[in-house]
């Protein structure tokens, strides 16, 4: 395992942080993206590093509590004195502690893929935002399987803007929205939401459009698979990722995924990366990676890049102001961080689960996609 | 048959039984008295193993059983009738009874049951109420009758006449008696009703802080004795 | 609203209650008679799905053996819990709370450490699905609907009908005094705790099919069981039937009417309110001080 | 008895336990200033009477006038608090793990409201009142003790203590001496004497020694129903008394 | 003279726990960096959270499981009001309802912080005490209501910004709309002096004669009655001072962290509360602030190590702090101070007894 060195950021090298739930919640999805950011670290430092100064790290957990997350980025910050920060998973956790990033004026990189908001100007957005995906994943279902959509999701903000977006878009498009339920976070039982389906399409079928998460994913995949609707319902997630394909084996078969990034993808610079990963991790592992890692992976790029282009010269400002118009050969295909906005420029993505768990690229824009975090 | 020797007993520091000596012999009837606070609950819940001695010995029927655990010194043969009856409030009658006897081997319930009914037929129309609505005095019959169960060799009493109307104290005190004849039972009855310890014991002995201060027959208890260590 | 979306709620909310039935058995043994505030109880569903996993996927074993194994397992588990921490802490509920508290914490991340993060399917030992004119039925489900009521008659007539049964229940009420009377009051009380702990993983394990199984699968039934149990009135089975129908019917019946998350809100209010004007839960014989 | 003397007066009382008829049309009168016995046998209803006096059970039939007012059915700390109606348990019932003292202060009379206590302040006459009660019974010693760590007949004592500290127009006794010496139980009977001066006293028990003592009228309850009433000398020759209760030989 | 001295001996040795926490916080920030002069900011709020459920649970014995409730009730009110304050983007309302338009300006959401958990406190005390909800059932109801509180202020995202929660100007007193924050240090000292008067206030209460009604209460609710006591109206007392003061807890909470979430009205705070009163020991106000101050440092010192080591090893963490918790409940049951107090008492009554053994027998027999 990657230590890190106590000693305070010493001139030949150069101190970050990386916030991740080791335990807790969403520790499931998150352990990728620490493997992932280690592993970027560790390939930067391999091919000598920043400038010729090593990346150092120290590793919080936040377990998922975003209060905690507060307290371990102001250790970081104050104690560790690191230059920036990469990590955090969940929305809540990133609104916890912008504050701190203001106060104390430290960029963090947030490789999730989120809701979208007014840019913070001390984040860098690595993942995508619902333009992203939704604008191209609606579209295509649409086209290849149901003009009928029924919304459901955890409720969390993520989940109710998201299908906010999507009825607005359905809406124009000419489709129906037949029904829309949000479920708390800790449902595992879905017979109700599963019955109610049934009754309100009335048996003809229609495109589940699902943002549940963690296990209420699962249970819902599950639950469906066993009630036998599969061959006239299609359940399209933008959460599902390989963590899950993998995991659910033939209850997610056929279902619709869309994130910018999957494991299948045919690239140099993904076969590379996954092959390092598999290296380090182990070959098992190197199936569960997702969009969330391979997005920490670029956020640890991406920062290196900008550090570089910092010189001898690292300040917040500096380091955000070198992020401008970055590019970067990602896995996924050339990303861009737009000087607006900070997020980034990417494909948009369509994938159907097969049968051996991976996911498979069946649309893919032509071009990167301008970010549009607030829409 | 029953031997204490030297037993000291604490609530945590404060020293309740101070070396007490006691020897029961087989087939005998002691009455233990004592102001209030002397220790004689204590020292029967020493004997049956719910409070463990710091110091001293205890022996039963020939064997050491300081170190024994409770269920194992009732198995020998000692049962306990504890002072505020501790019947099991959501079990019905029957069944208290029936506890009683599960603990020991080769007891035949019913039969045994209908025995110790004889003795105390006050609580055959109760069978099958539960033994925590019962009044006061019935409870304390079923606690007798509980431990006759048993068929325990030694009885170790705590006040059973407390809160009991008084031709059932001395129906008790008979019916004790007249078990204590026919089975040879051997019991040790803590008891502040002398009239009732006079009526069922032969042998007394009184305790003050701690150990003993007087023993004999109790045709021996004289008006000085119980004027010197029973009154205030 | 059509009559076979709310007979087909009915339905599934009465598969649901059997299931909150059976996943609350091992509390109401355990919390109701033994007054042991088990918050382990959600981690042995979690470690039971586990064994369910192990037994039934890993090794292939027929599901009713995988049952039986998650019980028996599940079983020793909580005897040696009981013989190490438990058995010390009768009579005094803040200190059960702590430590099945404390142990919950150890269980959960231990099972982090050694099963890892990634979930791990179960697949349905039953695909059948039964259809009644619009109205459908899981077979799995039905199933358990089955397991639950054979447990429960089990667990009842093993409480009120053996001789095990009445020293369990004599010693949870009155340990010294049971104790007293010649029975191994500790044996007794590993055997209690143990069969709780054991319907805790039987249920775990029959409930795993149902979603992935991760390490934090026992969260999402803390709350739904112990108001489960606290309405039924603690000691009382059948009052916890009667409670786990009636929360999984509000629950499917309110869902359908509205949504899951006020569905949920108000149903653990109404279960609040009915213990307010029946605090000793729906079937309670009161006691006499 | 003319109206104004009578304190306690109970109308056709009657209570059912789940069908168990514990009590059955108990006329009785208690008149200002009696100490009044209650006997019976086990399971007659004699702390179910008491029960129904203090408001802990509610009569299936029948009224209890307290004073001129028909205190049916109203709460038990309404009871004890406006009515002053003071009750020792059947058995020992104190606040275990409080000091003797802190049981005593609770107890004394004058406080119970909620703004009472937040504005109580300790007085000196307070404390002199607490200190006497601690006196009277042998308690002053303990008074550290927690009220656990007694031993049974202390905690009968204490109990006591707290019903004198509460100072009601009718105290209820319920087995004041059980568990006590014959010397104890004299000087409890003595105790309960001194009290009836100023206080009502109804007291069951089953220690016929000291009802002989304390005795002047007596109530015999039998199967929940009124068997006897008179006085102490009436109730000893009465037949169908010594047949069910008194009979010792 | 003599006589201060004869009462300072007198005061229970906890009472000198008491003082040495307060000097050893007085003091704190003199040694420490700024990052600890935050976190122990935070865990003096803590503090003043466990002060109030220990008056609930300790002292009168009514164990709320759910006492995050409160907690986040006064932190969500100043998050609300910074919310609508700041105009933070997501806040969908035009017009402050009339229910929260008090928030509107800084005292009134000071006020409406500390009123709206009494007010709840106040509901359920009425509602669960004049039932008669009790022991465990008390428990597990107000389990169920944090499990109820966090799904609602979830699901209420109009106001609360639903699981993504709510930044908050921090560092300040009453402002809600201002850069004014203060510098750690110095609100530090602002959080102590709250802690500081909530102590003062604790310790008042269960000195009076309320608090030894509550003791009453906790130790034989029935007989308490039969001397004219109405209890649920000292249960509803307690309840709502407990609530309102786990309400400033909160919002002080909130000030320090500058953000708040649903974590904080939810059943894992609710029961590491009740943990650190436990292992601290309940019902004598030290236990409470000795063990948060004890759990909460070693909670964070040790993740902090540990993530030093290896960041693998920060799964171990929570291992040990269950295993530390298992520790408390068997060598030292009756949590820290109660195990000092009580060693205190047992050897108090053992010189007591001889004393009056001494004096009652003249000398007989000796033990
Ligand atoms: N749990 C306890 N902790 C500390 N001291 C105790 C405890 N129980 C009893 N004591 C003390 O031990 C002494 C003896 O008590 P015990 O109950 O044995 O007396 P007793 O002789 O049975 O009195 P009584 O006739 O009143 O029942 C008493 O002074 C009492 O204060
Ligand atoms: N809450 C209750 N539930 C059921 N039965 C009850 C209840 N309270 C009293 N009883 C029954 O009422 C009858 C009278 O009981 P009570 O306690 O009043 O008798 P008592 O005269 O006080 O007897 P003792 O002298 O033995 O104390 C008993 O048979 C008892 O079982
Ligand atoms: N921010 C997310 N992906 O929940
Ligand atoms: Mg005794
Ligand atoms: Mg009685």
């Amino acid at each position: 395992a990657g230590c890190s060195k106590k000693a305070a950021s010493s001139s030949d090298s150069i101190k970050i942080g990386l916030v991740f739930s080791l335990t807790g919640g969403t520790a499931i999805s998150e352990e990728c993206m620490y493997n992932s950011a280690v592993l970027a670290i560790e390939q930067i430092n391999a091919k000598g590093g920043v400038n010729g100064k090593k990346i150092e790290y120290v590793v919080k957990d936040y377990a998922t509590d975003a209060d905690k997350a507060a307290k371990v980025v102001k250790e970081m910050i104050l104690e560790d004195k690191v230059s920036a920060i990469v990590g955090l998973y969940t929305s809540s956790s990133r609104v916890a502690v912008e504050p701190i990033l203001e106060e104390y004026k430290v960029p963090l990189i947030y490789p999730t893929f989120y809701e979208g908001e007014t840019p913070n100007q001390y984040v860098v957005y690595t993942g995508s935002v619902p333009n992203q995906q939704g604008d191209y994943f609606v579209p295509y279902l649409m086209e290849n399987v149901s003009k009928n959509f029924y919304l459901i999701g955890t409720d969390t903000t993520y989940a109710a803007s998201i299908n906010k977006q999507a009825k607005e878009l359905i809406g124009k498009l000419g489709g129906s929205v037949i029904g829309e339920n949000l479920v708390p976070s800790s449902t595992t039982e879905f017979s109700d939401v599963i019955a109610k389906i049934k009754d309100t399409t009335k048996d003809e079928g229609c495109v589940i459009y699902c943002n549940l998460n963690g296990d209420s994913g699962t249970a819902f995949y599950t639950q469906f698979a066993a009630a036998g609707l599969s061959d006239k319902y299609t359940i399209a997630s933008f959460i599902m990722d390989e963590s899950f394909s993998t995991a659910l084996g033939s209850a997610a078969v056929n279902t619709y995924a869309s994130v910018n990034y999957f494991n299948s993808i045919d690239s140099e610079a993904n076969k590379a990366f996954l092959s390092d990963y598999a290296k380090k991790y182990g070959e098992e592992k190197k199936a569960a990676v997702t969009a969330v890692g391979e997005s920490t992976y670029d956020a640890v790029y991406l920062l290196s890049m900008a550090l570089e282009k910092c010189g001898d010269k690292i300040t917040a400002d500096n380091i955000l102001t070198n992020f401008n118009d970055l590019t970067f050969e990602a896995p996924q295909g050339t990303i861009k961080v737009d000087a607006k906005t900070h997020h980034i420029y990417c494909k948009a993505r369509v994938g159907q689960v097969q049968a051996d768990g991976t996911i498979k690229t069946v649309f893919e824009s032509d071009e990167v996609i301008a970010p549009e975090p607030a829409k | 048959m029953f031997i204490a020797e030297n037993v000291q007993v604490s609530y945590g520091k404060s020293r309740v039984i101070n070396g007490l000596s006691l020897h029961v012999k087989e087939g005998s009837r002691t009455a233990i008295l004592g102001r209030n606070g002397v220790g004689k609950t204590t020292f029967l819940k020493s004997a049956i193993g719910i409070l463990p001695i710091s110091s001293g010995s205890l022996r039963f029927n020939g064997e050491d059983i300081t170190k024994r655990k409770t269920f194992k010194r009732s198995e020998a043969g000692l049962g306990y009738v504890p002072q505020g009856r501790e019947i099991i409030p959501m079990l019905t009658v029957k069944e208290n009874l029936e506890l009683g006897a599960l603990g020991h081997k080769g007891i035949h319930i019913d039969s045994r049951m209908e025995w110790v009914l004889e003795y105390f037929p006050a609580l055959k129309v109760h069978m099958s109420r539960n033994g925590g609505v019962l009044s006061g005095g019935l409870q304390q019959q079923l606690a007798l009758a509980r431990c006759l169960m048993g068929k325990p060799r030694m009885m170790l009493l705590d006040e059973p006449t407390e809160g009991i109307q008084p031709n059932v104290v001395i129906e008790i005190a008979d019916t004790l008696k007249k078990i204590a004849v026919e089975t040879g039972i051997t019991i040790a009855v803590v008891e502040q009703n002398l009239k009732f310890a006079r009526r069922l014991a032969d042998n007394y002995v009184i305790m003050q802080k701690g150990i003993i201060v007087s023993e004999g027959r109790m045709i021996d208890l004289s008006e000085d004795v119980i004027k010197q260590y029973l009154s205030v | 609203m059509s009559i076979t979306l709310i007979l087909q709620l009915m339905i599934s909310g009465l598969c649901n209650s059997f299931i909150l039935l059976l996943t609350s058995m091992g509390l109401v043994i355990i919390l109701g008679y033994m007054k042991v505030v088990n918050l382990v109880h959600t981690e042995m569903l979690m470690l039971g799905a586990y064994i369910c996993y192990y037994t039934y996927e890993v090794l292939g074993l027929p599901f009713l053996v995988c049952l039986l194994a998650a019980y028996l397992i599940s079983f020793a588990f909580g005897a040696v819990i009981e013989r190490l921490i438990i058995c010390h802490l009768y009579g005094k509920m803040s200190e059960t709370l702590l430590a099945t508290f404390a142990i919950s914490m150890i269980l959960k991340q231990t099972a982090l450490l050694a099963f890892g993060k990634s979930y791990k399917k179960v697949s349905y030992p039953i695909h059948k699905e039964l259809h009644f004119g619009g109205v459908f039925i899981e077979g799995y489900k039905l199933a358990l609907v089955v397991l639950a009521i054979a447990v429960m008659a089990a667990t009842l007539l093993l409480l009120h009908k053996t001789t095990i049964g009445m020293k369990m229940r004599a010693t949870t009420q009155n340990r010294a005094m049971t104790e007293c009377l010649g029975i191994d009051t500790r044996k007794v009380d590993t055997i209690t705790f143990s069969h709780g702990m054991g319907l805790a993983g039987l249920a775990g394990a029959a409930i795993a099919p149902l979603s992935a199984v991760t390490y934090s699968l026992g969260d999402s039934w803390l709350t739904n069981t112990f108001m489960n149990v606290v309405m039924g009135g603690v000691t009382s089975l059948f009052g916890t039937l009667v409670s786990s129908v009636i929360i999984q019917e509000s629950i499917a019946v309110i869902s359908g009417f509205s949504n899951s998350v006020t569905a949920q809100i108000i149903v653990l209010m109404l279960v609040i309110i009915i213990v307010r004007f029946k605090p000793e839960g729906l079937f309670t014989a009161k006691g006499r001080r | 008895m003319k109206a104004e003397e009578v304190l306690l007066e109970t109308r056709n009382l009657s209570v059912e336990f789940n069908g168990f008829r514990a009590l059955t049309n108990i006329n009785m009168k208690v008149r200002r200033g009696e100490l009044r016995v209650i006997i019976g046998p086990n399971g007659a209803g004699k702390t179910t009477f008491m029960d129904l006096v203090t408001g802990r059970t509610k009569p299936t039939e029948g009224s209890v006038i307290f004073d001129g007012i028909n205190i049916t059915g109203k709460a038990t700390a309404e009871i004890a608090g406006k009515y002053k109606i003071g009750r020792k348990f059947q058995g020992p019932n104190v606040f275990d793990n409080m000091s003797v003292k802190e049981n005593i202060e609770i107890a004394l009379e004058g406080f119970e409201t909620l703004l009472q206590c937040i504005l109580f302040k300790k007085s000196r006459a307070f404390k002199e009142r607490v200190n006497e009660i601690l006196n009277k019974i042998d308690l002053y010693d303990y008074r550290h003790f927690a009220a656990g760590d007694l031993s049974h007949g202390q905690r009968q004592w204490l109990e006591m203590g707290m019903v004198i500290a509460q100072n009601p127009k009718l105290i209820i006794l319920d087995e004041p001496t059980a568990g006590m010496t014959a010397r104890e139980t004299y000087k409890t009977g003595e105790m309960i004497k001194k009290l009836q001066g100023e206080h009502t006293i109804i007291v069951v028990e089953h220690d016929m020694d000291f009802v002989r003592q304390v005795a002047e009228y007596v109530t015999v309850l039998n199967y929940g129903e009124l068997l006897a009433e008179g006085t102490m000398e009436e109730i000893q020759e009465n037949q169908e008394v010594i047949a069910v209760y008194l009979k010792e030989d | 003279m003599k006589n201060v001295l004869l009462k300072l001996k007198a005061m229970p040795v906890n009472r000198y726990i008491d003082v040495i926490i307060l000097i050893y916080l007085l003091l704190y920030p003199a040694f420490h960096s700024v990052y600890w002069a935050y976190i122990m900011s935070g865990i003096m709020a803590y503090m003043i959270f466990a002060l109030s459920l220990d008056l609930l649970w300790g002292y009168t014995g009514l164990m709320s499981m759910g006492h995050g409730v409160f907690f986040g009730a006064g932190g969500y009110m100043i998050g609300i009001a910074c919310a609508r304050i700041n105009q933070a983007e997501w806040v969908r309302y035009k017009k402050l309802p009339w229910f929260l338009s008090l928030l509107g300006n800084d005292q009134g959401a000071f006020l409406m912080a500390l009123l709206v958990p009494g007010l709840i406190a106040l509901f359920l005390g009425i509602f669960m005490f004049t039932g008669k909800i009790q022991g465990i059932f008390f428990s597990l109801i107000t389990l169920a209501l944090s499990g109820i509180a966090e799904l609602f202020v979830i699901n209420a995202s109009k106001y609360t910004h639903g699981d993504s929660g709510i930044t908050i100007v921090s560092r300040t007193v009453l402002s809600n709309n201002s850069k004014q924050s203060l510098p750690d240090f110095q609100y530090y000292f602002i959080v102590f002096g709250f802690l500081l008067a909530v102590y003062l206030l604790c310790l008042g209460i269960s000195r009076s004669r309320t608090g030894k009604v509550l003791q009453a209460i906790r130790e034989n609710e029935p007989r308490l009655v039969f001397f004219g006591y109405n209890p649920s109206r000292f249960k509803i007392f307690i309840m709502v001072l407990s609530g309102i003061i786990a309400g400033l807890a909160g919002v002080l909470y909130v000030r320090v962290q500058g953000s708040i979430n649903y974590t904080s009205v939810g059943i894992n705070l609710s029961t590491f509360v009740l943990v650190w009163i436990a292992v601290g020991g309940r019902g004598n106000l030290t236990g409470a602030m000795l063990g948060t101050l004890l759990l909460q440092i070693a909670e964070t010192k040790l993740s902090s190590l540990f993530s030093n080591l290896s960041a693998d090893f920060v799964q171990y963490w929570k291992l040990i702090l269950g295993i530390i918790i298992l520790l408390t409940v068997f060598l030292i049951p009756k949590g820290i101070v109660g195990t000092i107090l009580d060693v205190r008492q047992k050897h108090q009554d053992h010189r007591r007894k001889e004393r009056i053994l001494a004096k009652e027998g003249g000398g007989e027999h000796e033990g």
